[in-house]
């Protein structure tokens, strides 16, 4: 299997997670995208992990750590964002600054 | 073209497909509905590029727990006044700078890695990824597990004391 | 003993300013002038002739820069730190009253130290610092202590905008000057890559934008027009004591830094022609300006831009002549306009407006002494022969005849001939304002009275200084008499 | 009142006391044989910083004019304590009299050029201030601001050619700085510039309407400073620093010039005005006219002489004219007349100043007059300075002026103390106080002729002349004239004085508010502009501001992307 499939579906991922990120108005969404291009990551990191065929499974243990502090960062994310709600009834990023 | 290569072909066509719908879907739910065929696809991927402990990892942590979190974090906060445009008014730069960066990363990875194939000879199971991280990786996965613990008392501490007040 | 003569007001004025609810107006105006007095005499002790660096203090600063606390009496500050602190010691004796804030006396000593280290500092970087340091106290005085000024000011518009008109002119003033001192910085910097030390007797920098940027500096410190407009603004709206700093000594830490900084810069003589020509234009302007204003603070404001022009006409000869000339017309000028904020500033307690035209006319027969004080300081700040401020302008008159070695004949007395129609300018807008004020029909008001007690000391010292430097100009002129122009080298 | 009287004879005890200190220094140097011709002592060519240095000297015309100054001094010192002593504002006039006397002797008799220029300052204060004495009224506050800027700006021309001095030979002295023989540098700008400071201070054409304008003041003061001594100083110092431009034929024409015109000039008002005091100033600057034209005849000589013999003369006229006004109230020649009775001791010795005014044998007048015209004529011969045909011109003008002099002096008295007396008028002799110093000033009119040279020819000529301008008027007034010309530009002063009343000032004026306006509205740009784009640069960056989470991380990200770019673009 080419190296290039994943890289290039990891691109395009990443890209979709940054329009996400910048372009969505409900900060859980932004939060979604922000999860899409940590998957673009992890899919890199698997892609070169079998490519390399690296005897310390770098890739594959750092999309584990990638994987976990993912769940973190949404867990304290959705508990920000449930605060912000709750304050100020809105979820709305660009409402949040007024 | 092996059987291999067209399955995940399929697949990343599908995991792309429902990325951008996820990120341009009006809906909340379906856009979290997306995210979990896009993760599911990834998975699926990551089976293909041998790695399967990963993969079902992902399954489990991703489209298990953080998707259902994300919907349990949607419908608390339905917002009781009419939303406006889900998207905000920077779209198209967004969009354009998407695109840069999905062009510009896709060209770079050509531009690098062009001609070279995953032999796929290694299989990245439980019991191998598990030898890795309990020999060689042991010290990160104990910091890790100290990260996970602060993000779960963080989370703790910032949702309760919304309600302290 | 300079480092005395420096911190006692300093530490003084600091300690008024923390424990300003401790004690009262009329104590901490006594404890102010006691400490400007240590300090005049220290400074006045100090001297050791003018051959020497007196009290030479030189400890080391800031190694990596080559900035070194390095203080030290030269010939040419001697006369202006004696100056300060005498005006310091009279500003503290004019604050002498009940409703005297103690903080307002602990401001007017830090910036009357903070100008006395700067005309004692011998490293160029410390001269900075202090420079700054007398700048922001400044800010509060006006800002805190004034009153708006009449409405007759340069963009009257824009200060609607703010709450008052003092707090306005004391913004402008620093941005104005700020402006200045951020070039000065640079240029010293310059100054300081080029010579290799911050030294002012080893120092020397051969580059133009040093010069440029130098002289811009001091340019809106001094003011020379184009850069005088903060000036009428900050002076009419400053407390009595603020003006009189702000006119006595303010200004001297422009013109005394053109004089050290003409030393230390090679390229001098190529600004110096810019320098002479704005200053006698600025004589005229100021003396134009001054024929038509009503209000006696603005009036006297301008008439310091006049002497001030003077002074850079003779810097920017760079002759012997020139050097005694900018010294004494500096003190002359320090003295004779601090008696006429003095003045004016009575007429303001007394009248509640420096407008002349509500003042009122016949002070000669309302407040005698008040009024001839007022003449007095007003003829003596035309340049009568026999009081300070003539020999000042004469010596710049003869330093602009004699042309000096920088300046170009053309330049040179294209200056003496401005001078010259200043000086007369400077009569007529005199005689008109006496005419305005101490003559005429009087017409009774409330606020007529003669001065008092306090008044009479702090007015009487100037004029007793006044009359003195004009008759024994020698003084300070024998300071300088065969010295050539490059003292600090 | 008695302390009052007391303070009041302080100040002339004050006042005598300067006057003998410098009598007593002044005399001995009367008899020192030798004019202004002394040893030259040159130093270094660079000049010393100013110093006020007394340096007192005296040259024998010198001590005249110290002695002169005092006198005069004392006299009216004593005068005014009968006619001011009542005024409220005595005391700082008496004071002011005494600076003014210190002054001149400063101006007179020093050597220190420095110490001169601050004495010549001074006396214009105290002119200003004495001027303005009664500063209620406007005339006396317009006169006394006029008097003072004419005068000062004058001045500019004094210390210019003080400057010019010591630039020149070196030293502000005067002794050490006189030129070598033949060897005067600078010769006509010094010149010029002297003659600019006395043109002033001595109120002649074109700068001389200050004068007739100063006679607001006290009586007494116009007699001491606008008669007999001040504006006689420019002449001092013209005769005083002659060696400095006497070669200088551009300086001495021009002096010639100004001479010829003014003479002639104020001559020719003073004919023509209908009040005294305004009358006897036009005389005085006539009359300085005069003493400038000897001057200018390279006869200083002759010149101080009349200076002295004038002072004498025409302080005596001015304080006889204090005693009229004493008497009527007004100095308006329509309200004076038939003074001999009431008023005998005024009568004499006013009688005496007129004559003396017009040039009669045997007052001093005649005398000095005499010596000016022969100096005059003497200059015609052409081998002075001054170019033959000027000199011609000048003692032409000169004899002219002589014959209206008389004509005028006739007429003042014919008007002022003879003739009908206005009716309702209840005129009473002076107290003593007033009367004796006229009495000392008419015995001193004869007493100065002692000792002058007499000319045979001229004398004749000038009698002959006085004798026929008195006898015209004298005819006419016979014939039932009333004396009263006044034909229209004489009356007007030709209009000389307006560029001083109007034009200056008003172009002054809009030049200082146009000043005023650009300073707010020109200058203050960069300022203004500064602050406008300051604000302008905070909205913008206020834009990028947005408190906006997303937007700043589109920026970041849009920054992360080309810098990617521009990287690997680069590389």
């Amino acid at each position: 299997m080419p190296l290039l499939y994943p890289l290039l579906l990891s691109s395009a991922l990443f890209g979709i997670g940054l329009y996400g990120v910048l372009a969505r108005r409900n900060a859980v969404l932004m939060l979604l995208g922000v999860e899409l291009m940590l998957n673009a990551v992890n899919l890199n990191l698997v892609a070169f992990d079998a490519w390399f065929a690296d005897q310390l499974h770098t890739g594959q243990v750092l999309t584990l750590f990638t994987i976990a502090i993912a769940a973190a960062e949404i867990g304290l994310g959705l508990a920000i964002v449930l605060a912000l709600f709750r304050a100020l009834r809105t979820v709305d990023v660009d409402g949040v600054g007024r | 073209m092996s059987l291999t290569e067209l399955v995940f072909l399929v697949l990343a066509v599908v995991a792309a497909g429902s990325a951008l719908l996820s990120m341009t879907s009006g809906q909340l739910v379906h856009s979290a509905l997306w995210l979990v065929v896009t993760l599911g696809a990834v998975a699926g991927c990551f089976v293909l590029m041998t790695a399967e402990f990963v993969a079902w990892v992902q399954v489990l942590v991703y489209v298990g727990s953080v998707v259902v979190l994300v919907i349990f974090a949607l419908m608390l906060t339905r917002q009781t006044s009419a939303t406006t445009a889900e998207v905000t008014g920077n779209r198209w730069i967004a969009a354009a700078l998407g695109v840069v960066a999905a062009i510009g990363l896709g060209a770079t990875m050509v531009a690098g890695f062009r001609g070279e194939d995953i032999e796929g000879r290694r299989i990245g199971t439980a019991g191998s990824i598990g030898q890795a991280l309990f020999t060689d990786w042991v010290l990160p996965f104990e910091i890790l597990s100290g990260v996970l613990l602060a993000a779960l008392i963080g989370a703790i501490v910032i949702s309760r004391s919304g309600s302290d007040r | 003993m300079i480092v005395a003569a420096l911190l006692v007001p300093a530490l003084v004025g600091l300690l008024l300013m923390i424990g300003r609810r401790l004690v009262r107006g009329r104590t901490a105006a006594w404890l102010g002038a006691g400490a400007m007095t240590v300090s005049l005499v220290l400074f006045a002790d100090v001297w050791e002739g003018r051959a020497d660096v007196s009290g030479e203090v030189d400890v080391s600063w800031i190694e990596p820069l080559g900035a070194r606390l390095h203080l030290g009496v030269t010939v040419v500050s001697w006369p202006f730190l004696l100056m300060t602190a005498l005006i310091g010691v009279l500003c503290c004796l004019w604050l002498l009253a009940d409703d005297t804030s103690p903080a307002l006396v602990g401001l007017v000593l830090v910036i009357s130290a903070a100008s006395m280290g700067v005309f004692s500092s011998l490293d160029l970087l410390l001269f900075f610092v202090f420079f700054e340091l007398a700048l922001i106290p400044m800010w509060f005085v006006i800002a805190w202590w004034g009153s708006s000024t009449s409405s007759s000011g340069a963009g009257a518009a824009h200060q609607s905008r703010f709450k008052n008109g003092a707090r306005y002119s004391a913004t402008r003033f620093l941005m104005f000057t700020v402006g200045g001192s951020a070039l000065l910085l640079v240029g010293i910097v310059v100054i300081g890559l080029d010579g290799g030390t911050l030294q002012v007797l080893d120092a020397g920098s051969a580059s133009l934008a040093a010069a440029v940027l130098v002289c811009l500096g001091f340019a809106v410190k001094t003011p020379i027009v184009p850069f005088h407009t903060w000036l009428p603004d900050a002076h009419s709206a400053a407390p009595t004591a603020g003006s009189v700093l702000l006119a006595a000594v303010f200004l001297k830490l422009g013109t005394y830094g053109l004089i050290l900084f003409s030393t230390v810069l090679d390229r001098f003589e190529d600004v110096a022609p810019y320098l002479a020509i704005a200053g006698a234009i600025g004589i005229v302007w100021s003396a134009l300006a001054c024929y038509v204003q009503d209000d006696l603070k603005r009036l006297v404001a301008y008439s310091s831009i006049g002497h001030m022009g003077f002074v850079v006409l003779a810097i920017s000869t760079q002759s012997s002549a020139g050097l005694a000339a900018a010294v004494f017309g500096s003190v002359a000028h320090g003295l004779v306009t601090g008696l006429l904020f003095f003045a004016a500033g009575s007429l303001k307690e007394r009248f509640g407006t420096a407008s002349m035209t509500r003042i009122g006319r016949g002070l000669y027969g309302r407040s005698p002494w008040l009024a001839v004080t007022f003449v007095l300081a007003a003829v003596a700040s035309l340049g009568l022969p026999g009081l300070a401020g003539f020999w000042g302008e004469l010596l710049s008159l003869r330093a602009a005849y004699e042309v000096g070695d920088v300046l170009t004949k053309p330049v040179a007395w294209t200056g003496l001939g401005l001078a010259l129609v200043g000086i007369a300018l400077t009569t007529a807008y005199f005689v008109r304002a006496i005419r305005l004020l101490a003559q005429g029909e009087p017409v009774p008001h409330d606020g007529d009275r003669d001065l008092g007690r306090r008044e009479a000391v702090v007015m009487g010292a100037l004029v007793v200084a006044i009359v003195v430097l004009g008759l024994v100009p020698a003084l300070v002129l024998d300071l300088y008499e065969p010295i050539r122009f490059s003292v600090a080298r | 009142m008695r302390s009052v009287l007391r303070s009041h004879w302080l100040y002339v005890a004050l006042t005598a006391v300067l006057a003998l200190v410098a009598a007593i220094w002044a005399v001995p140097h009367l008899s020192e044989p030798g004019w202004f011709a002394y040893a030259p002592d040159p130093t270094g060519f660079t000049p010393p910083l100013p110093t006020l240095s007394p340096d007192l000297f005296l040259f024998p015309a010198s001590a005249q004019i110290v002695l002169l100054a005092v006198g005069v001094g004392l006299l009216v010192q004593i005068y005014s304590t009968a006619y001011l002593g009542h005024h409220q504002r005595y005391r700082s006039y008496a004071m002011v009299i005494v600076l003014f006397l210190v002054a001149m002797i400063a101006v007179v008799g020093t050597t220190n050029l420095w110490v001169l220029l601050v004495g010549w300052e001074v006396m214009g204060l105290c002119s200003y201030l004495l001027i303005g004495h009664e500063w209620e009224t406007g005339e006396a506050r317009a006169g006394a601001a006029k008097a003072f800027l004419v005068t000062r700006i004058a001045d500019l021309g004094l210390v210019l050619a003080i400057l010019v001095i010591g630039e020149t030979y070196g030293t502000y002295d005067l002794l050490g700085a006189q030129p070598l023989d033949g060897e005067a540098k600078n010769a006509t700008a010094i010149g010029l510039l002297v003659l600019v400071a006395v043109v002033g201070k001595s109120a002649q054409f074109p700068l001389h309407s200050w004068l007739p304008d100063a006679m607001p003041g006290p009586t007494p003061i116009t007699a001491l400073i606008h008669a007999a001594t001040m504006v006689a100083a420019g002449v001092y110092l013209a005769a005083r620093m002659l060696p400095f431009y006497a070669d200088s034929t551009v300086a001495l024409t021009a002096m010639a010039v100004i001479a010829g015109i003014t003479m002639l000039m104020g001559a020719l008002f003073a004919l023509v005005q209908t009040d005294l005091k305004r009358a006897l100033a036009w005389s005085t600057v006539s009359q300085l006219a005069l003493m400038f034209a000897a001057v200018a005849a390279s006869d200083p000589e002759a010149g101080l002489d009349h200076l002295v013999a004038h002072g004498v003369f025409k302080a005596l006229l001015f304080l006889g004219c204090g005693c009229l006004m004493h008497a009527v109230g007004t100095s308006a020649l329509s309200a004076m007349g038939g003074m001999r009775r009431p008023m005998p001791v005024t009568f004499w010795t006013m009688t005496i100043g007129f004559a003396a005014l017009a040039g009669i044998v045997p007052t001093a007048g005649f005398f000095t007059k005499d010596s000016v015209l022969h100096a005059l004529e003497s200059a015609t011969e052409g081998d002075g300075a001054l170019a033959g045909g000027t000199a011609w011109a000048l003692f032409v003008v000169a004899l002219i002026t002589s014959l209206v002099t008389a004509a005028y002096a006739t007429r003042l008295w014919l008007k002022t103390l003879l003739g009908p007396a206005p009716g309702g008028l209840d005129a009473h002799e002076a107290p003593l106080a007033m009367t004796g110093p006229l009495v000392v000033l008419a015995v001193a009119t004869f007493a100065v002729s002692i000792g002058q040279p007499f000319h045979h020819g001229i004398g004749v000529v000038s009698t002959v002349i006085a004798a026929a301008g008195i006898g015209l008027v004298l005819l006419m007034w016979r014939r039932g004239s009333s004396l009263d010309w006044a034909p229209a530009p004489l009356a007007a002063e030709l209009g000389l004085d307006r560029p001083f009343s109007r034009w200056v000032p008003r172009l002054t004026g809009d030049v200082a508010s146009a000043v005023v306006d650009l300073d707010r509205d020109a200058v203050d740009v960069y300022p203004r502009g500064g602050a406008a784009a300051a604000a302008l640069g905070t909205r913008g960056l206020a834009l990028v501001q947005s408190r906006n989470v997303q937007r700043y991380a589109t920026v970041l990200a849009a920054g992360v992307v080309v810098l990617v770019v521009v990287g690997v673009v680069v590389s």
